[in-house]
């Protein structure tokens, strides 16, 4: 390694330091001069973090530096205590997570229960998901899907990464459609319009 | 497979004091007038089949849908007992399964193609306990994972990263000498003369066609009628005068007319304009 | 180094990562389980990051990781905003540029119009105007005259460049047009001939 591409890897480190938030191959490109080979320097750097307390970690294409997974009984300091999420948000989060792009509607099939308004804002303030694009499907209604600061807030490198993904996928339980035309749903028995409404 | 998970939103729910378990151990109980079931504890009817179905302490591939149709509606029954209010939805969800139950001791009716049979609907049925339970399980997993903040740290004081911002400015030496341009120009507007313009002006064009008026030949109380621009000044040659004396010579007129002096009319657009006078005190003297 | 050390290295390193301060020997010793030698650690990991992008620093007593400081200027993003002088900076420009050495009273002359601190305060911060002599005249009014920054800017070789007020007029730059001059023919306006032949 040369001087030059030395002093890259360098200036590479103290930006990921630096920043706020995981950083794009992109965002970081345009902070380092000319000829660097961010794909490279990214690598090495990787490399040389593997076995530290502190790691560089990808998240959803973006990069920065974490404390090391394993250290997380070791590490004695202030927990950012956050609101203990309710079950309905959890199971939720969720669906959006492994159903994604998932409507309201969806979400309630799944649950066989309506949703209460407050839950998708509870998720929604916590960054973790967001609207994502409407489906082509009368009412074109809103799907939701997860966010970076989700992957990042959990550990994930992307969305494939999620625990049991595979096996949900190919027990066929990741179909969102309604179970049954005629088992009682929620959604379809009571308060539709209301439920419509707060999905706007 | 599911203690935890239930555990953790027993924690969520402190004012639930009883575990799902403990409340069908007391429910069979009929003797036990002091107990208490709170169905907010339950996410909707499904989560509590689903609830129900785990009693049964078997894969939910081999669940007996129709042993778990009896102890839902058994559920309810017991609910109904203590005078409890079970919201809508799972008054719905019990009917709907005394239908399912229905359907699956009585012998299939033939005619009855159309509808799905009794086996269907519980296979259906099986399927959303299913994907639930495996979204609830999920659900757990997720929250088993490391978390930033809690487990995992990102930099405690991050400096942050700042944008310099350069800013030029978009300025060319045309720019620059435009604008002087400008300045000399509006300097020079501040003392400009005004050309003189040989034009005619209301007043003189009133006056040349009053006078013109009175020279007119008359046939009683009116004069002969004569184009507009015969009134306009002879031999000139300046344009501009003559387009101004027009001008004020049709204002001239309309001014005059207005005033009852002469009458003007005009055949159609662009057609020549006639003028004639008319003495309103000659008609008066007369009659 | 054995494991332990490096394991209690590895904890060290995470902690003065996600301090939300800088952390004391003391307060490191407390987090640090056993017979941590914190004082031989924290002189190794310094070590270990001496020649990085980040170092590990003393300050007060307390310990931080910072971004090396030969990067700080690597770490800034430069962005080039284009912007268009004011209308009244450009006047200023031209007057001095056109007039130096002139006095603020002179500026407010030509243009006619009060000239606010701020505009001559641009034009100094763009480096394109500077102080000149003092005038010898009552009051000794402070003069202003072009930077040869100006000069750069407008790629001219000397003042002597800028074209003379004959050369702006004959390039249409200084045009006099009084409004009646620039009547459409009379042609255009309306029907001549018909005005013609009734005159004929």
């Amino acid at each position: 390694m040369n001087h030059k591409t030395i002093e890259q890897k360098r200036i590479l480190e103290a930006l990921l330091f630096a920043a706020k938030n995981p950083m794009s191959a992109q965002e970081l490109y345009e902070r380092i001069p000319d000829d660097a080979d961010i794909g490279l320097l990214l690598s090495e750097l990787k490399k040389d973090y593997k076995d530290r307390g502190v790691n560089l970690v990808e998240i959803d294409s973006k990069w920065a530096f974490r404390t090391a997974e394993d250290l997380k009984d070791a590490l004695v300091l202030e927990k950012q205590v956050s609101k203990k999420l309710s079950r309905a948000a959890m199971e939720v989060l969720a669906i959006i997570a492994y159903h994604q792009p998932v409507t309201r509607a969806d979400i309630e099939n799944i649950r066989g229960v309506a949703t209460g308004k407050g839950t998708i804002d509870v998720l929604m303030e916590l960054g973790w998901i967001k609207p994502g694009k409407r489906r082509e499907s009368p009412g074109r209604p809103l799907t939701w899907i997860t966010t970076t600061g989700f992957l990042d807030h959990f550990s994930l490198e992307s969305i494939t990464d999620l625990p049991g993904l595979d096996e949900l996928r190919a027990s066929g339980l990741l179909d969102r459609r309604p179970a049954m035309e005629n088992l009682p749903s929620t959604g379809e028995l009571f308060d539709e319009e209301g439920v419509e409404k707060e999905e706007d | 497979m599911n203690s935890d998970y239930d555990k953790n939103f027993e924690e969520d729910k402190p004012h639930s004091p009883i575990a799902y378990g403990d409340i069908m151990m007391q429910a069979d109980k009929k003797d036990d007038g002091a107990l208490f079931l709170d169905i907010d504890g339950f996410e909707g009817p499904i989560d509590l089949l689903l609830k129900l179905a785990r009693e049964q302490k078997v894969d939910l591939i081999h669940i007996s849908i129709l042993q778990l149709a009896r102890q839902y509606l058994s559920f309810v029954d017991k609910a109904r007992e203590l005078s409890l209010d079970l919201a809508a939805e799972y008054l719905v969800m019990a009917a709907w399964l005394a239908y399912l139950k229905s359907r699956l001791l009585l012998p299939k009716n033939e005619d009855e193609e159309e509808e799905l049979s009794g086996e269907e609907m519980a296979k259906a049925l099986a399927f959303q306990l299913r994907r639930l339970e495996a979204i609830q399980n999920a659900a757990e997993q997720l929250f088993k994972r490391p978390q930033l903040g809690v487990d995992i740290y990102a930099r405690g004081m991050a400096e942050g990263l700042d944008i310099d911002i350069d800013t030029s400015y978009d300025v060319d030496l045309y720019d620059l000498l435009r604008m002087y341009g400008d300045i000399q120009r509006r300097k020079d507007n501040s003392t400009y003369e005004l050309i003189e313009y040989n034009l005619m002006s209301m007043e003189d064009a009133m006056a040349m066609m009053t006078r013109m008026l009175g020279k007119l030949p008359k046939k009683g109380i009116f004069s002969v009628w004569t184009t507009l621009t015969s009134f306009l000044p002879d031999g000139n040659k300046d344009k501009l005068l003559i387009k101004s004396s027009l001008a004020s010579m049709l204002t001239a007129g309309l001014e005059l007319a207005k005033q009852g002096r002469l009458e003007i009319k005009q055949d159609g657009l662009f057609k020549p304009i006639y003028i004639r006078a008319y003495e309103r005190n000659r008609e008066k003297d007369e009659s």
